[in-house]
């Protein structure tokens, strides 16, 4: 089966900051094949990623979840098909609890507990 | 062309007698959808069941334009066709299905390629337009036509077993166009034909008929839009648990080449002219090689 | 009668091969679908987009069974019949429609009621059930029939511009019964028909795509159910924000006369002898009078 | 157009109980038709009925709502459509927050704030 996105050991995140909470990832239109197969997922706040320890103090935003996707939870070796020069590709939308991010302050907005981000790629067939 | 119809023939009462029962349709909205002329582009898996639910209804002049012809592998979500019309024209075979399921709608069967060349005339001559095409660079020209003639688009997709829809330009002038949505085409190499990923039939089928009840809904007064009232409706097929997820979109975007204003637009704004001209160039702007039949 | 089938035909490969590629299909789910055998009770709003993508798909053989003939009233939603098919009786027009969009299929097209005679040995026969029926006491039959032969059914409802759909008895004996969830039958007065309440076309449409949709996903091992897996997915077709929503059902009913345990009823279970001998009289339970034509 | 359900003046519930949230009902397949064709309406926590003083203790339940609505919301004289013998009628499907009520209790259920009630007549067509 896939691999989980978020290792079972979480004992290098400082205590401070362990349990500030938890947010819904969701991939549709074809984005899941990326990301092992999986639709959902579960990824507690802050990100677990051990690459940049500068943003701890702040509340991660959507930009710092993109980077965490494709730098650490991406399966597929094909980064361009999520992120091309640095931003998600175009063809994805973003949708921050099912409105489109650009309602939301898009890489900008500070992610918060319970939030769902939703990872749309645009299909094209009929 | 669409001229208002002032009366219903006394089969036509026999015949839409279910629907002129609902409080959202009754004689009046009947009326509005004899007087109606919608543009289908593309007779595939969304435009087979969004032209027989609409030719159902009563649509009052149907313009169907399609370049393929009818294949053994398109029958499995394509159920507007039949083994008895392979290698038929889509549009004649879409025709000769339209016709016999309601006579009183008049059938425009065009075999030919929507291009640049055609695309604004054939938008401007319809009240609302479909598109059930396939490939972004269609979908791009569609939306440019519909924003340049002032129509109201109902687009949809669909891949693999997953579906995508929403109504733009809607009212014209103030939702949000295709390229307010998708300012940026997507690489080449992310964009999957059903050829190539597959698409599973009633997938393909639950997006054209909600394309069908999109376009009512808008004859009738009852999707609205407006600057913030745009929503896409996502579907996927598989899931054991929600299967449909209702999106709140953005509006216009500012400085957008097709539908902004003109002191918000850094380089050309989308006109009449430069469609039709070639002025742009639409293949080429989705990253693929011309003479691909745009 | 639904023996398995080991390969296709090479024109059956060209046909499917669009769903062929999907991962969830694939070969070994196109044998599955091709060794199936549905049973379409109703070939009206419901059946007809059910029975055309189901028999798209390449469902082995389908049973089709209804008493009614084509008529011009139903035209606008029953996409599946022609004009020229008018006064034919629906099984004959499905028939002819199927045949011509997939010759592959066996179709076994029956003009006749479904009763309490007919009903066991019918779903027997069967590997899955749609329901696409009009009326309480039918819809409370087949589900009694359904538990009784050990088949899932899949079951849909249109009215206006609403529509449900929910998968009973998945997988059978797991999942909840159509008594499961509505062990009383709604009081006389508050049932209304299409033909009294009226219903749009894509609505029904939508509905009966699903069905089909639905029974694909059982057929692949897609549609798990279980005691507490079952949903029902609720359909406002004017809504101009959320349309869908899949709501949680509850599990199998402790003492349901159909489904549950012997020891468990008060009064008497439904058994194959009970349904076939008229020991459950539907019409009146569904407060009706007799010779309704169950 | 339609009635609202609330009547806009709340001056006559106890300030100590006036302010505990609210829950969203929800009708469903042609039962809008019997609330003046509100598909959704917003009801404050205690429930705005002068009927009964005594839930007031108490959190309502959904079966106070039932008889909140049949009392005062419904527009249509045909009481008997939504409900019989003092239970919700036979045919109508009430879910919690989208699950079945049986799931949560049925009539016992008791209402938090954020909880949304839907109520769905079954439909038989097709
Ligand atoms: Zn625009
Ligand atoms: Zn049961």
């Amino acid at each position: 089966m896939a691999t989980p996105l978020v290792a079972s050991s979480t004992s290098t995140i400082p205590s401070s900051t362990a349990t500030t909470g938890q947010i819904k990832v969701e991939f549709s239109g074809g984005l899941e094949l990326l990301f092992a197969n999986q639709r959902s997922v579960t990824l507690p706040l802050p990100l677990p990623t051990t690459t940049s320890t500068s943003t701890l103090a702040t509340p991660p935003t959507v930009g710092d979840l993109v980077t965490y996707l494709v730098n650490t939870a991406m399966v597929d070796p094909r980064k361009e098909l999520f992120v091309v020069d640095g931003a998600v590709r175009p063809g994805i939308l973003v949708l921050i609890n099912e409105a489109d991010w650009e309602l939301e302050g898009e890489e900008e907005y500070q992610l918060c507990d319970g939030d769902t981000v939703l990872f749309v790629s645009t299909l094209h067939g009929g | 062309n669409s001229s208002p119809s002032t009366l219903l023939t006394p089969p036509e009462y026999l015949r839409y007698g279910r629907q002129l029962l609902l409080p959202s349709i009754g004689l009046p909205h009947q009326l509005r959808l004899k007087s109606a002329h919608i543009l289908i582009v593309g007779l595939g898996g969304l435009g087979s069941p969004a032209s027989l639910y609409l030719a159902g209804a009563g649509i009052g002049r149907l313009t169907l334009i399609d370049p393929d012809t009818v294949e053994a592998s398109n029958l499995h979500r394509q159920v507007l066709h039949r083994t008895s019309t392979l290698n038929l024209p889509k549009v004649h075979s879409a025709a000769i299905a339209l016709r016999d399921l309601n006579p009183h709608v008049g059938i425009n069967a065009i075999h030919d390629a929507f291009t640049t060349e055609n695309a604004v005339s054939l938008v401007e001559e319809a009240d609302l337009v479909l598109d059930c095409t396939d490939r972004p660079e269609l979908r791009y020209l569609i939306s440019d036509a519909c924003v340049v003639a002032g129509k109201i688009l109902v687009s949809a997709s669909a891949l693999r077993t997953d579906g995508q829809l929403v109504v733009l330009n809607n009212p014209p002038g103030e939702g949000p166009c295709y390229r307010c949505i998708w300012p940026r085409p997507p690489p080449r190499e992310s964009v999957t034909s059903c050829g190539e990923g597959g698409v599973l039939g009633p997938v393909v089928g639950a997006m054209g008929i909600m394309q069908a009840l999109e376009a009512i809904k808008v004859l009738v007064g009852r999707r609205k839009g407006g600057q913030s009232g745009t929503r896409m409706e996502i579907f996927s097929g598989m899931a054991e648990d929600t299967m449909w997820r209702s999106l709140k979109m953005r509006g216009k975007r500012k400085g957008c080449v097709a539908c902004g204003d003109l002191e918000d637009i850094v380089g050309e704004k989308i006109t009449r002219e430069s469609i039709k001209e070639g002025g742009v160039d639409y293949v080429a702007f989705c990253g693929g090689v011309n003479g691909d039949g745009v």
